[in-house]
Order: structure tokens, then sequence, then C-alpha cells
């Protein structure tokens, strides 16, 4: 398996404060990777970076075998890395089903055709209740599903989740955790941001711990969990592993 | 009211009383006020695709509306090029000054993008204003009143309607078919929130840039036969700002975001406005504009998405999602 | 080169007393996010008032500074109760529209009651104009130039070193936060858009002396305003004065040099340029008009 | 009880109303209805509302003397605001087709007299032009249209006559010699008696020196009167609107901007609180425009009451003597009910239109000095004065501490030009 994603000496800073210091990863065609640390660690830097929201200072983005550092993007997104965003941005005026028949329309030529995709996604997300209900009324859990949905819309290779499973409820983060887990096996490959720990640390088989702007730890959850760095980063957060 | 991108019966009937109108005979005055209003509502529906698809507010669609009346006229009258050809040569005009804006505005939002089209719409005005050669400047450009179907100059009033009764049905048809298409999505997308749109493989510049094409184009074409129906033009008049805000005003009091909204604005604004200065004007000096701005004010604070949106909360349209 | 000197002279003070004019419109701007498309109309209101000062009470225009500067502000802050605070928070647009009613009304309520004719106030100082050399220029343009300059300085200290003006610029960082640390956010906006119009008042008494009014005088000046706003960059008070001031040279350097006919052109395609190459107007900080976003 | 006293009240008023609607003169006819269309609102509301009272008033006059001569008919108006073209266009399709009437007049503006005429001879409807100035509003073929007022050509020619007959040896120059600067707005009036000026200056041997024009909105004449300061003009023309006129007199004394004679053109400098704005700085300023209060030994025995009457009752109104638009429209109106009027039988358009051209009223028989007399209506685009009122008086008065004082031409001059060569500002 060649890796689909390869990040190398990527460094990113904001004035003085450097945000992503000489961080290198790669993810394999696949993979589920999960992306943890403490606030202001940089993860969503990585993350925006990744997704070309953001320019870095230095270093660079290979994926697919192609330098990608600092695109646009609608390129990430036309050449399959689709994203969410932390905070929810739906399309204010559109229903539910619009919101993420304009994803299908990456792919879809027809309105109608994109709505029948969209359709299965949002059933697939469990939205099917609101399909047609404007966003407006949609609650924080269920705008957190629109972004999914919208992502998995694009039917991407690469998808990057940022912290979806804040303000979910319990049985939610379940469901949701669900979902994601099975995305390998439809052939999508993961970048998943996420505080919420008990669910990442069960679902993705590799995790990557982010502390000030470095990789702190990186492999298997157990080993991860067990890190003493890691847990000296974590003190102080509540933690519940496993 | 009508859905997103669907013909509604609503609309059916109001094309059909349109008809009617144009077929029966009914005093000049009012066939004037009809025309006004054809033009107007047309070019405010042009308007809507950049303002109330995108997003873009225009304050210098004049632009688009003096280019359009001025190249057919110039063309017509010293070359002697039919307007029903220069028509389409002055709206690629106005759709390249269109794109021009939008990419000079690709870096402006909200009132900063206003500000320029604001702009650009003056330095329109003042070189047709000076620009004498080619414009006849202040004392402007006049259509010989001669009828000749060639010069679409036309005996009868209704004929002159019923022109511009087409010309809204085309530009409405646009606008709806816009609405109801993958293009339309992505304008409201952009319009909405333009990250997301953009995470989701659209490219924002682009869809600034077509909306404002378009909206030039047709708007153009409103400004080339409205120059035939006033046979006369002088930059003061078709060139002003008043009549770019006018533009802007109708679809804004009527409805942004809905191909209806513009059209209802048109329909009722206009013909209530006309009237209220044919029977307050001589009245009250201008007391009849500043009722006007007074109603402006109510709707824009309290009705925000319009007439078409204040009828739809009546319960006149369909209801949406679950109760 | 006398010529040049006379220009650049003439251009100056009345770039000062543009700048006066359209501090209102950016300080507003700056803290509510809003372009108030009235702002001409106010300034014809203020204008009128300043006119009824004298005419009716035989006060010099600097001295109707003490009753039209508080007459304002409370009419601004009437207006912005009335109609902006409603707005504030809704689609930027909404805003833009209701203003523009706002300007329409205005005009026409203003020619209902005054007519269309033009009102001025007796000249002063003799009408006299002071001679330097070979140059020449009036007291009253002088002193508006003066008054801009101080009003700039005022309020630079009132935003740097006061607590409203803290206050002030938090709402400006974030509104919520502010709203968060206890800044009265809602009450911030009333007061801007008061004061805001109280510049306005302040700029009518300057502005009587030298130009006439009636009930479409704002036309003639709001788009310089704007112009203004855009150049010195949105929200930026001394970004304004230095604005204004260009405007003011450029518009008699050029008139003079290319042609009268074109010398609005020609700040409206300065300004489009400026639009162009650096939204942020040319002395505002960058990004900043990307801020304008609703 | 009470209720009572209410019907009876009531019953009594309406006898009273009755009484009064019968109280028209016995035998009289209908009135004659007459559509006048002025701008009250927008951008030419100033001097729309003027010319809307000069016309109210002849209204008043004719029919406080039982109406049209020979017919006993009174005069009724049925008033349209037009504030922009597009306004007059419908505004007067109104009047015609929904208010019935076949008379139009007024319109004022040329912009508007363009737009209102243009719909009248549509529907061959009589259109009478009181003020509007430009060429165009009757080059264009109208049978119907008929422009009483000057064209803008005359002031320009008034002017130049002016500079030639009465500056010249007043300034000490021949007219070959003088140094004659043009300054004008760059709107359609002040763009087209620019025109005029500079075609007709040459064929009287003067020489233009500066020509340049400027935009409504200006705010600062710097530019231009530094301009004008370095040409050293012996006789400036500008034709400007009032806003503009104070702007540059302002800028003129600010920068001491000396010049030999300045004459102002219409609008900006016949605007008469054009004193109160500037005061004592308007004297010495010539003003070619419409003759407005010209020498009573001018104006014929019938008209010369009428004319002073007029004057009085604009005065009492508006609190200033008219401006010559406002004159001009009085007279045309006036000239209208008694001159066109009177002969009149069916008072359908075709009749008017024979009589109008018929019309050969000798110069002075109108308020203002003017006479009427229509050239004719056949289609001739290169004929300059086609459809033209060739006994329209235009004259230059000046502005004098006496008040405005027609000086031009001296058939109707009432004074002699005074302060030429003008005196210094610091003299001033």
């Amino acid at each position: 398996m060649t890796a689909l994603l390869e990040v190398s000496n990527l460094s990113c800073a904001f004035g003085a404060l450097k945000a992503v210091d000489e961080v290198s990863f790669s993810v394999r065609e696949g993979e589920l990777l999960g992306l943890i640390g403490p606030n202001g660690a940089g993860k969503s830097t990585v993350y925006n970076l990744i997704a070309g929201a953001i320019k870095p200072t230095s270093g660079r983005i290979v994926y697919k075998g192609r330098v990608i550092t600092g695109w646009k993007p609608f390129e990430a997104a036309r050449s399959g890395v689709a994203r969410t965003f932390q905070i929810p941005k739906p399309y204010g005026l559109l229903s539910v089903i619009d919101n993420v028949a304009l994803s299908a329309l990456l792919h879809d030529v027809t309105v109608a055709a994109a709505r029948e995709t969209a359709e299965a996604v949002i059933t697939d997300v469990g939205l099917a209740d609101v399909m047609e209900a404007p966003v407006s009324i949609l609650t924080v859990g269920q705008l957190k599903r629109l972004e999914v949905a919208r992502a998995l819309a694009l039917r991407p290779n690469l998808i990057l989740f940022d912290e979806i499973m804040a303000g979910l409820t319990r049985p939610e983060v379940m469901s949701m955790t669900e979902l994601v887990a099975s995305l390998p096996s439809r052939g999508m490959t993961v970048v998943w941001v996420e505080h919420v720990l008990y669910a990442i640390m069960q679902a993705a088989p590799r995790i990557m711990v982010l502390d000030r702007g470095r990789v702190l730890a990186d492999g298997i959850p157990e080993e991860v969990a067990r890190d003493p760095a890691v847990i000296k980063a974590y003190l102080g957060e509540e933690m519940s592993l496993a | 009211m009508p859905e997103r991108g669907s013909i509604s019966l609503f609309e059916v009937v109001l094309f059909g009383v349109c008809l009617t109108l144009v077929a029966v005979p009914v005093p000049h005055f009012y066939q004037d006020v009809m025309i006004v209003t054809f033009i107007w509502a047309g070019v405010a529906l042009a308007w809507n695709i950049a303002g109330g698809y995108v997003g873009l507010i225009s304050f210098g669609h004049a632009a688009f509306f003096a280019i359009g009346a001025y190249t057919s006229t110039i063309l017509g009258v010293r070359y002697g090029v039919t307007p029903w050809i220069g028509i389409w040569i002055g709206a690629l005009l106005a759709a390249a000054l269109g794109t021009t804006l939008a990419l000079i505005g690709a870096r402006l939002r909200g009132p900063f993008f206003i500000l320029s089209t604001l702009a650009a719409a003056e330095v329109v005005r003042i070189a047709a204003l000076n620009w004498t050669s080619l414009t006849g400047g202040a004392e402007g450009i006049w259509i010989a009143p001669v009828p000749n179907a060639v010069n679409m100059v036309f005996a009868s009033r209704t004929t002159y309607v019923a022109v511009m009764l087409g010309y809204v049905a085309a530009v409405y048809a646009i606008a709806k078919t816009l609405e109801g298409s993958r293009y339309g999505l992505r304008m409201f997308a952009v319009r909405d929130d333009e990250d997301a749109a953009s995470a989701a493989g659209v490219n924002p510049l682009l869809v600034r840039a077509g909306a404002m094409t378009i909206s030039a184009f047709l708007t153009a074409i409103g400004g080339s036969l409205f120059a035939q129906y006033f046979q006369y033009l002088d930059p003061t008049h078709v060139a002003s700002p008043e009549l770019s805000f006018q533009f802007a005003l109708l679809p804004a009091l009527g409805g942004l975001g809905t191909a209806i909204g513009p059209l209802l604005g048109s329909f009722i604004i206009m013909p209530v406005s006309e009237l209220l200065r044919s029977y307050l004007g001589a009245v009250f000096q201008g007391l009849h504009l500043a009722i006007f701005g007074g109603f402006l004010i109510v709707v824009m604070l309290y009705f925000p998405d319009g007439l078409a949106g204040a009828l739809k909360r009546l319960g006149l349209g369909r209801s949406k999602g679950p109760p | 080169m006398t010529t040049f000197g006379q220009l650049v002279l003439s251009g100056l003070l009345i770039g000062g007393i543009y700048a006066l004019m359209s501090m209102g419109l950016t300080l507003i701007f700056g803290v509510l996010r809003v372009v108030n498309f009235a702002h001409g109309e106010f300034l014809m209101v203020a204008m009128y008032g300043v006119w009824a000062m004298t005419a009716l009470l035989g006060l010099n225009p600097y001295v109707a500074i003490l009753a039209v500067v508080p007459a304002m502000f409370v009419f601004g802050a009437l207006i912005h109760r009335l109609t902006i605070a409603t707005g504030v928070d809704k689609p930027h647009l909404v805003l833009v529209f209701a203003t523009m009613g706002l300007s329409i009304l205005m005009q026409n309520v203003a020619l209902m009651l005054f007519s269309a004719d033009l009102f001025d106030v007796p000249p002063m100082f003799g009408g006299r104009s002071i001679a330097i050399g070979p140059l020449f220029f009036r007291v009253e343009l002088l002193l508006g130039f003066l008054i801009a300059v101080l009003a700039t300085l005022g309020l630079r200290w009132v935003i740097r070193s006061t607590y409203l003006g803290k206050a002030i610029r938090a709402t400006v960082q974030d509104r919520e936060a502010a709203m968060l640390m206890g800044v009265p956010v809602p009450h911030i906006f009333l007061v801007t858009f008061a004061g805001g119009s109280a510049l306005i008042g302040l700029a009518a008494c300057v502005m009587m002396p030298l130009f006439s009014v009636f009930p479409t005088v704002g036309l003639n000046f709001v788009l310089i305003a704007f112009v203004i706003v855009v150049l010195g960059g949105m929200g930026s008070i001394e970004g304004a004065l230095l604005g204004g001031i260009c405007i003011g040279i450029v518009q008699a350097v050029s008139s003079y040099y290319v042609a009268p006919a074109f010398g609005q052109m020609f700040f409206f395609i300065v300004f489009l340029l400026v639009m162009i190459f650096r939204p942020a107007g040319l002395f505002g900080r960058k990004g900043e008009a990307m801020v304008g976003i609703n | 009880m009470i209720r009572n006293a209410l019907k009876s009240f009531t019953a009594a008023a309406a006898a009273g109303v009755i009484a009064l609607l019968s109280n028209a003169p016995a035998g009289a006819q209908e009135p004659i209805r007459i559509g006048v269309l002025q701008a009250i609102t927008g951008p030419f509301t100033k001097n729309g509302t003027e010319n809307w009272v000069a016309m109210q008033i002849a209204r008043d006059m004719i029919n406080e003397r039982g109406g049209i001569p020979g017919h006993r008919r009174k005069v009724e108006y049925v008033f349209a605001d037009t504030p922009t073209p597009t306004a007059a266009i419908t505004e007067t399709e109104r009047l015609i087709t929904r208010e019935g009437v076949k008379i139009t007049a007024g319109s004022g503006l040329s912009p508007l007299a363009i737009a209102v005429s243009q719909a009248a001879e549509r529907h061959g409807v009589f259109h009478w032009e009181t003020a509007g100035g430009a060429e165009i509003i009757t080059r264009r073929g109208h049978k119907y249209t008929f422009q009483v007022a000057p064209s803008a050509r005359r002031y320009a020619e008034a002017a130049v006559d002016f500079i030639v007959e009465q500056l010249t040896e007043r300034l000490g120059k021949p007219a070959s010699g003088l140094r004659v600067a043009l300054l004008w707005e760059n709107r359609a009036w002040g763009k087209s008696v620019g025109e005029n000026v500079r075609a007709y200056a040459p064929k009287k041997g003067l020489k233009l020196i500066y020509d340049e024009g400027y935009d409504q909105f200006i705010t600062d004449m710097t530019a231009i009167v530094q301009q004008l300061k370095n040409v050293q003009p012996d006789v400036l023309v500008a034709i400007s609107f009032p806003n503009d006129a104070i702007l540059f007199q302002r800028k003129s004394k600010e920068l001491d901007f000396n010049v030999g004679a300045f004459i102002g053109v219409s609008a900006g400098y016949s605007n008469p609180d054009l004193r109160n704005s500037i005061g004592g700085m308007v004297n010495g300023i010539f003003v070619s425009d419409f003759a407005v209060q010209v020498n009573p030994k001018a104006l014929d025995d019938k008209i010369r009451p009428i004319a002073e009457e007029f004057f009085k009752r604009y005065d009492d109104q508006m609190k200033r003597p008219p401006a010559g638009h406002a004159s001009m429209a009085f007279s045309a109106m006036w000239a209208f009910f008694t001159e066109l009027l009177p002969k009149a039988k069916t008072f359908e358009p075709a009749e008017l239109r024979t009589i109008a051209l018929g019309l050969d009223v000798p110069q002075g028989a109108m308020a203002n000095g003017s006479g009427i007399k229509f050239t004719n209506h056949d289609w001739a685009p290169d004929q300059k004065d086609f459809g033209q009122n060739l006994r329209a008086a235009v004259g230059v008065w000046q502005w004098q501490s006496s008040g405005n004082n027609q000086v031009f031409p001296t058939r109707l001059a009432t004074h002699q030009p005074a302060m030429v060569p003008l005196p210094k500002w610091s003299q001033r």
C-alpha cells in the first residue's frame, strides 16, 4: 500500500506563534488516522493546511504523488479531498437536502441525480427526518452530521473530519463513530481530528498525538494511551481511554 | 408563492393576466405604466441574479443599462445597424464590463463591493456625458419616431407592451431556470457560505463572475428596449445613480434570492408609485417619495425577505419542511 | 509654480473639510459595520440646522456648533433607535437598503419643508480672503481645516484613552467577546452612531459658510465621502483625514491639468484602482476589506 | 333637539354648497382643460415650482376676468409632476388618455420638454412649451409642439451681441482684441448654449481664449478659477446653475480673480435668491436671459398693467421677483389665453396649430416684451430655427444695487450697463 498523503517538515507560524513545527507523517490508502492533542496543539492548523484553507510557512504536502502545498480548497475537493468544518458552515437559506446536493454535484451532472445521492447520504448520517427542512431549525448535533454528510456526498478518496463529535449526545456519538469506522471499508481514507477521545480511541486503529505543534506520539491506541509523554501532555485534562 | 425552480400555478395565472392586459385595449396611460413596469421588472430580475442569488449587491446597474441603450441606439442612428442586432452587441459589451467588475471586486465583500459598483457607474456616466462625439453628450441622442419594424419603432403602443412583456417573460424564465439548475445551487452556496462552497469544489470567483456577466447582459437588453420605447437618451437620465438605486430597490422590496421576488416587487411598487405620484404629486411636493422612502425602511427592517416573503408568511405559499 | 502652490493649498484646505465630513461615516462603519447611505442627508439636515441657527437666532455658524452638534447627537440616537438598532444584526444588505430608504425619506421631507431653494449664511470676516504672497485662501477654509485636524486628534484620543474608547475597540475586535466581557454592545452602537451623527453636525457648521444647502445637497458630497472613507481604510480616523486631503489635492490638481469636466471622474478612477490593488485602503490595515463580509 | 339642529345645519350647508357650485357666470360653458407638466420633485424642482406658480397666476388672472375673451370659458389646469423624463412620458400619457386633455403646456426644462412633447405629439395633442430651450425639442419634426421660449442659441447670441455692441467701447478694446472666456456646466442646457456661443462669437469677430465645462456635482472651483486667472480674460461668459454659480463667485473672490465684465447665462445667475446667497457680490453681473421686467415703454398699453399685476402677485406669493423662466411661463400662458384661444372655435389641436402658425404678435405685446411669430413646422432637420418663436425676447439684464435692470437690447432696456469694467474685488 502506497502513501496517499505525505506530509513532510510542515511548519506554519502566526506571527511569533509557531502553531505547527516541522510536522511529518504519512497516511496510507484506506487508513483511518486519528489526530488528537490538547488544546492549541496545532491539530486544526495541520488540518486546515491539508485542506488548503491556509498556506504553510514551510514544508510540503504530497497527495497521490502530487505536491499540493498551498492549493485552493476547491482544488482539494475536486481532486478528492473532502473536509468538515469544526464550526458548521451550512448554507443558511437552503434546505438540508440542497446543502448536501451541492456537494454531490461535484460528480453528479443533474440536480435530480445530486438530490438522489444526497438523500442516500443524509439517510446514512441519520438526518432523513429533516431532509427538506431549512437548516435554520437544525440542532448542533444535526449540523455536525450535516457537515459529515456534505463531505461524504463529495465521494472523496481522502476525507478530513474536524471534531465532528463535539456537541453530540452519547448515542449520537456511537452511531457516528460506527459510520466513520465503516468508511475505510468503503474505500475512503480518513484523517480525523477529534477531542472526544473515547470515540476516536475505539474507532481509529492508528492515533497520532500532537503537542505544541510537534508530533508527540504515533501508533496504535493502546501504546499511545500508555505513552508517558502523552499522559503528561494531557495532564489536567480529564481522560477516559478505551 | 412558487417553489424554487418549479413553475407554480401562481406564475401561470400572473402570466395569463399580463397577456390579457396586452391583448385587451387599455388606456395609453396604463400601457405606459405597463411598459415601464415590465422593463424595470426585467432589469430587477436581472439585478437579482447577481444581487439576490450570489449576494453581489450592485448600485451600478445603470451602467449596464446605459451601455445597452447607447450601443443599440448609436449603432442604429449613426451606422444604420438595426436594433434587433444592436441589442445583442450592447448586451455583450455590458456583459464584458460585468465580468470585469466581478474580477476587480474579487477581494471585495459587502459594502466594499457595493461602493466599487457605484464608482464604476459614475465613471460610465461622466464618460457618456463628456464623450460628446459618440454619445451626443448631455444633449443626448434620439431615435426618429418613424414607425418601422426594422428600426424597432412601432406605431402601436400595444406592440411595445407585447415586446416588453416578452422581455420580462424571457428574463424570468432564465432566472427561474438558473434557480433550479446546478449553477443556481452553486450561486446560493457561494452567497450563503463561500468557504463551505469552496470546500465542496465550487470556485467562488468563477460563480461570481458568471452571475455578474449574465446579470449585466440581461440588464443591457432592458436598456436597449427602453431606448427604443423612449426614443431619447441622455446620460443624466439613463446612467444616473438614482436609476441604479431603483434597480436595486425593486428586488430588495420584492424579496431577494427568488425570481418571484423582483417580479412582485416591480409589479406592485412601480404602478403604486406611479399612482402615488399622479395623485399626491400635485397635492404635496415630495410627499409620494417620502412615503416610498418610509415604506422601504419598514419593509427592509421588518420583512427582510421582502413582499414575496411577507406574502409567503401570510400563508399564500406551500409551507416548507416539517411543521 | 504659484499656480501649483495655489492648487495644493486650496486642495489641502478643502480636503480637510471633506475629511471632517467623512469622519462620521468611517466611525459608524468601523464600529457597526454599517454603511450609512443616508450620510449625505444627515449632512443636509445638519446644514439646515446651522442655517436656522444663523437665520433665526443670528448665531455665527461656529458658535452654532454648541447647538448643532448635540442636536445631531440626539437626532442620530433617535434614528439609531428607530431603524439601525433593528437591523444591525441582520444581513448587511438590510441596513444598506434601510438607510437608502432613510435618504429618500429625508430628502423629500426637506423638500416639503424648505422647497428646493438654496439657503446660505451671510459671509463672515468681511468676506475677505487672506493673501500669503501670491497665494490666497479664505479664513473659513483655514478654520475648517484646523477644526478637522482637532476633531481627528480628539476622536483619536477618545478611542485610545477613554473607557468608552476601550469598549468601542473591544466591540470592533469581537462583538461576542466584548458582550461576554460585560461591554454593553447595543449601548456602544447607539453612542457610536449618535457620535458619528454629531461629527456630521460639526462638519455642517464648518461647511455652511462655504456651501449652500438644498434638499439634494447630500448627493454632491456623499460619493466623495465614500471615496475618502475607502481610501483611508474603512473605520480608520487618521485614514479619513489623509484620504480627504488626498482627494482634495487630487481633485484640484487633476481638474487643473486634465480638464475640469473630468475632475470628478478622476477620483472615481483613483478609487477603483485602490479598490483593486489595496482593498484595505491606502492607509488601512491589511485584510480590513474582508471584514466587510456580512 | 340637537339632532334637529344638526339636520338643519347640514341642510343649510348643503344649500350653501349648491349655491357656490351654481355660482359660475350664467351661460358659461365648461372650462377649457389644459394639462400642465412641471417638475416639482427631483433634480429640476426649483425651476419647475417657479414655473408652476407663474402659470397658476396666469390662470387665476384670466379666470377673474371672466375666462377666455369672446368665449367666457374659464381655464382649468390638470397638473402632473414630472421629476424624471420617464415620469414625464407616463404623466403626459395619463393627462391625455385618462384626463382627456387636448392641450398640454409647461415642462420647463429641456430633458422633460423632449419627453413631454414626444408623448403629446404621439396623440396629436397640442403642446405649448413655455420654457424648454434645447433645439432638439422642436427639431424632431413635431406638428403640434410649439416652443414659445427662445432657444439656447438666442441666449448665446444675446450675450455675444451685448459684448460687441455694449462692452467693447466700455472696455476700450475692439472686438478682435477682446479676450473672451467661456465656462459651462456640462448638462444639456450649458452644453447647447456653450456650443452656440462657440459658433456665433467668431462671426462677430470675437475669439474665445478659454472654453471649459464642469460636472454638475462639482464641489471645488479652485482649478477653474485658477485657470481663468492665468488666461486673464476681459469678458467671461458662464452658463451655470444656482449652486455652482455661487461656488464660482465665492471662489473668484477668494482667489481674487478679476474680469472686465461677467456675463452669466440664465439659470444660475438669473436665480433671484442669488443676492441672498452672495450678497453685494452679485452687483455688476450681467445676465443673458429671458427678458424679465422690461422697460414698460417697450410694452404696449394693453399688456403693461397685466405685467405689473403679475409681478406683484408673484412677489406676494414667493416673496421675491420672478426669474426669467417664470415670467416667460406667465407670458406664454397669458398669450395663449388672450392671443390664441380667442381665435379658436373647436379647440381641436389641428385648429390650434393653424392659428398658432398664423399668429403675428408684435414684440412688446407679451408681458416680458416678447412677441410671437412661429416658423414653419415642415420637416427640416438642418433648419436651426425650425419650430421656434422668432420673437421670443432674449436680453441682458444686470444685477444692480437698485435691482435686476434690463440693459439690452436697447428696445427693452430700462437702464444703462453699469460697473464696466467690473471693479476689482478689493474695491467691491
